[in-house]
């Protein structure tokens, strides 16, 4: 089932034989089908979640019902969420040295059309994520919409080819873990008036918020267009530094790999 | 400020700690500066754990729901999220903080040689924090969605270290264990929806108050324990895990088998044993115990066999984690504590269990990683008269697997004469043979690499000898300190042996609320 | 049946269809696709299901952001590992791969 | 046949077919896309038991597949990540690894 991972599209070799193929469709019609069921057969009582949601918005600073529960009723939750994006973000971190975060290409050929649609694009797509962060107090939005149209942004701005974008410098490190930093330094810093965590002071509770999902949008665009980034590039990486050395398994070598070389085997 | 700083505090510091770290460490370019942070931060996640503790059994059994729980946010539990503690948990939170400080100073040394790249550790040590960030908030969680939050973090953080390593079997090793890891908590998530979507809460709490035996809470609780059986790699789910463990770098595989299949079975047990404990029938406990019974030998086959020595060490954990399995079927018949949350003699053997096998696992790996970084490769064949030239890695070695085997007086004599004790007065004596068995099996592989390290020196010695092993070691000398914190584990399976009461006790409090 | 549940239904059965090619398809190109117009689709019924803020992220990041990143590696995938002698551009050889 | 009934067979749909795709697919991408259907498929059980309380859909629920949104593209990332990295790693270190 998981075997290695297989690259070629018409690879009939590895393809499960045809019985095996069959069984499985049964067992998991069987399974959908009983899921199915399941469902039919119980009722959806009405949640008195969504009530108590409504009575206490008042209190939570915003009037969008979704950005309160995110960030205030459960932001414990979009606080890990945020960690879960740069547990990723540092698995895909590159490796090279470069101090820049952003880079001009000098001699990248632009499509001038492309080039002229951006111009106008670009603007427009930040100006609409700065609304939805804005808007996402009382109408649909928030951090994550709004993170998200910003990482669109850059993935354009590579497509095109005039800038580059690199996130190994301390700037841009700063620049990925700024959200939970804020997050943190406001759920802890609340806590001093309060006397418990992540609960806002209900005057302060909207500007806290608004606060928390700018740094947390930048984080989000800056992690997402990392993720791009990482996947884009990858390919020139790995060519480049394997015309220098013909052996690929040496760019990253394992330590006992390492020592094997340089020792020689062992008794046998 | 007062009210700021109640003991309550420390529970959502548990989570912020490993959090700080791992920002710091991702910012920070120096690498001395991560390491002594990461010591630091382990020093003062231990003393918080230490502190809960001795709140904890100070305050005694008679401890009220009120004082578990704190309400981030201030909201409390249906709105809110809710962190909760006790026993059983406060007792993985002081395993984890332990094999945290122990595995921090390893690994600060493991990564120090100059022939690990230096990217790698800064990768290592964010991951690193945030790993141990999921555990303790998995363990804190009182809330079933928050759960799967820790658990996507958990698996991730798991993964992208397992990748660490970069060679082509690592990377493989770790897409399989990721795509194996989201099926599982796209299942869990399933059931939260049915969970939620039918009793209208995410609280544990909460829920384990008004679940009732429906179709949709056994539809729930099916979802739930294939997710996280797939994650905890019981036979015949386990096919991830030896590859995974296997082939990541030795403080990972350490936590990987010590505490992160741990933390699925300790939702497991929540699950069937507590939160809908309504569901769960006899027969899907019995079947568990069962599956766990064909873990213990299918695993000490594959260890057997095994031609490498994480392999072997990483098979080892695929049996051992079926003794803990045993825990469902004896529950079912100590009976006394049906409805008393997680506690009884069933769960005390088994989270003593817990403790003993992740102190023997962790030290075996750490020894297994200091054998592999000396000799450079870790086939067994190939180590003859190894213990002449690694004393103390082969010593550790030994000392755990005898744990392993439960020979006296080490912890896993202890906790396996727990379970025997337990199968013998529920009148299961088929566990008993199967617990026994296990420990001859066991026996078995350990014997088989002492065997080739020990014993066939003189042989070996004598037709060659100028060993290569020998050449080897003056190249790679290791720093002491790597060897000095696997025996530091290996040794505290011993102490634990002698202190078992100590365990036994906290797991009781907090149990029947 | 009223024209709400006539729109759902079509709705519904259009999802489940761009699923179902999105996995037969033969070619992995096409597939990613299907997959970006499958989150379209999703789109409308987080709207027809009265969730606005899910239709805007999912339009952001499950359709627009994941397609992205699929066909990043689409086109990475196309081109050979560094050091393979195959000359077919489809033949990326995991022939010689062992089974773990 | 009321709206969230529906919508709940095509989430269990979404799932199985996800499922299926994830055990019987070679192709990693694709295996990666069958994840991407299942999560889907559950995200639309949730948006669906949302909507079932009349009047203002359940915003809890909303939160939670945001939530999930975002993680499901994390996963997704690592996953093409990892593929990306095995395949240029090619078949030059096989030799290596036993």
């Amino acid at each position: 089932m998981f075997q290695t991972p297989e690259f070629q599209d018409n690879n009939h070799a590895d393809e499960l034989p045809v019985v095996s193929k069959i069984l499985c469709a049964i067992a998991v019609g069987i399974l959908s089908l009983g899921l199915i069921v399941v469902l039919m057969v119980t009722d959806n009582p009405p949640s008195s979640l969504p009530a108590l949601v409504q009575g206490q918005l008042t209190q939570s600073g915003v009037q969008n019902p979704v950005t309160a529960v995110l960030l205030n009723f459960r932001s414990y939750d979009t606080l890990l969420e945020i960690a879960v994006l740069l547990i990723v973000a540092v698995a895909m971190l590159p490796n090279s040295q470069d101090s820049r975060l952003v880079s001009v290409v000098t001699n990248a050929q632009v499509n001038p059309v492309l080039e002229a649609v951006l111009r106008w694009l670009i603007p427009m797509i930040i100006v609409m994520a700065g609304y939805l962060l804005w808007t996402g107090a009382s109408l649909p939005g928030g951090a994550f919409q709004s993170g998200a149209l910003l990482a669109s942004a850059g993935v354009l701005v590579q497509l095109s080819g005039r800038l580059q974008f690199c996130f190994t410098s301390t700037i841009a490190k700063l620049l990925l873990t700024i959200g939970l930093i804020t997050f943190m330094i406001v759920g802890v810093g609340v806590a001093t008036t309060t006397g418990v965590i992540l609960q806002y002071p209900t005057q302060l509770a909207a500007p806290l918020i608004l606060l928390i999902e700018s740094a947390a949008t930048l984080s989000i665009a800056a992690i997402l267009l990392l993720l791009y980034n990482s996947l884009a590039t990858q390919t020139v990486d790995i060519s480049s530094a394997s015309a220098k050395q013909p052996s690929t398994s040496n760019k990253s070598p394992a330590p006992n790999e390492t020592l094997q070389s340089t020792t020689g085997e062992p008794a046998s | 400020m007062d009210a700021f700083l109640t003991v309550d505090t420390l529970l959502p510091m548990l989570v912020g700690l490993p959090l700080l770290a791992a920002i710091l460490t991702t910012l920070l370019k120096s690498y001395g500066l991560r390491t002594s942070i990461s010591i630091a931060v382990a020093l003062i996640q231990l003393v918080i754990v230490v502190a809960l503790l001795s709140w904890l059994s100070n305050s005694g059994p008679s401890l009220d729901t009120q004082h578990q729980r704190y309400s981030l946010g201030g909201w409390g539990a249906p709105l809110g999220i809710d962190l909760t503690i006790d026993g059983f948990s406060a007792l993985m939170l002081a395993l984890t903080a332990t094999l945290t400080l122990v595995l921090t100073i390893y690994s600060g040394y493991y990564f120090s040689e100059p022939h690990s790249q230096l990217d790698k550790t800064a990768r290592f040590w964010p991951l690193w924090w945030l790993l141990i960030m999921g555990i303790n908030g998995l363990f804190l969680s009182g809330d079933i969605f928050n759960i799967y939050v820790t658990l996507e973090i958990i698996g991730l953080a798991a993964v992208a270290l397992v990748a660490l390593d970069g060679s082509r079997a690592a990377l493989t090793a770790a897409l399989r264990y990721l795509l194996v890891g989201l099926l599982g908590s796209l299942c869990y998530l399933l059931a939260v929806a049915l969970l939620y979507r039918t009793y209208g809460t995410l609280d544990l709490a909460q829920l384990s108050a008004i679940a009732e035996p429906t179709a949709i809470t056994w539809a729930a609780l099916a979802l739930i324990t294939t997710g996280l059986l797939l994650k905890t790699a019981l036979v015949p789910l386990h096919f991830w895990l030896p590859l995974a463990h296997g082939s990541a770098p030795a403080p990972v595989s350490a936590i990987l088998s010590a505490l992160v299949v741990k933390t699925t079975l300790y939702l497991l047990a929540r699950f069937w044993l507590d939160a809908l404990e309504p569901a769960a029938t006899d027969y899907g406990l019995l079947m568990l115990g069962m599956l766990g019974a064909a873990a213990i030998f299918w695993g000490s086959i594959q260890a057997l066999r095994a031609k490498r020595l994480k392999l072997m060490v990483a098979y080892s954990t695929v049996a051992q984690l079926g003794y803990l399995f045993l825990l469902f079927p004896l529950f079912l018949s100590t009976g006394d504590t049906r409805d008393a949350g997680l506690s009884g003699s069933a769960v005390s053997a088994v989270a003593y269990f817990i403790v003993a096998h992740a102190c023997a696992k962790a030290a075996m790996f750490l020894a297994a990683g200091n054998i592999m970084r000396t000799v450079g490769h870790d086939e067994i064949d190939q180590l003859p008269g190894l213990a002449k030239y690694m004393p103390l890695s082969l010593f550790t070695f030994a000392i755990a697997g005898a744990s392993l085997i439960g020979l006296p007086p080490s912890a896993g004599f202890i906790s396996k004469w727990l379970l025997l004790n337990v199968a013998i007065d529920t009148g299961q004596w088929w566990w008993v043979v199967i617990i026994l068995s296990g420990g001859l099996m066991a026996a078995m592989y350990v014997f088989r690499v002492l065997n080739i390290a020990f014993i066939s020196v003189d042989e070996k010695v004598q037709t060659e000898p100028k060993s290569s092993i020998n050449e080897q070691l003056t190249v790679n000398k290791l720093p002491t300190l790597m060897p000095l914190c696997a025996f530091l584990l290996a040794i505290l399976t011993i102490i634990l042996g002698f202190n078992a009461e100590l365990i036994l006790d906290l797991v009781t409090i907090g149990g029947d609320v | 049946m009223d024209f709400d549940l006539f729109i759902d239904s079509c709705l519904v059965i259009g999802i489940l269809t761009l699923a179902c090619l999105c996995l037969a398809t033969k070619n992995l190109f096409t597939a990613i696709i299907l997959f970006v117009s499958l989150g379209l689709l999703v789109t409308i019924a987080w709207v027809r299901l009265n969730a606005p803020d899910l239709a805007i992220a999912e339009a952001a990041i499950g359709a627009g952001l994941t397609g992205a990143l699929l066909l990043a590696t689409w086109r990475q995938l196309r081109v050979e590992p560094a050091n393979n002698d195959a000359d077919t551009p489809n033949k990326s050889g995991d022939e010689n791969v062992p089974n773990p | 046949m009321t709206q969230e009934l529906l919508y709940n067979i095509a989430s269990i749909g979404l799932f199985g077919i996800g499922l299926y795709g994830l055990i019987v697919a070679p192709h990693i991408v694709r295996k990666i896309l069958a994840i991407n259907i299942m999560s889907m498929g559950v995200f639309m059980l949730l948006v669906a038991s949302a909507s079932n309380v009349n009047g203002t859909p359940d915003p809890v629920l909303h939160a939670m597949v945001l939530t999930g949104i975002v993680v499901a593209i994390a996963g997704t990332a690592m996953a093409l990540f990892l593929a990306g990295k095995i395949h240029t790693l090619g078949q030059a270190s096989d030799k290596d690894d036993h």
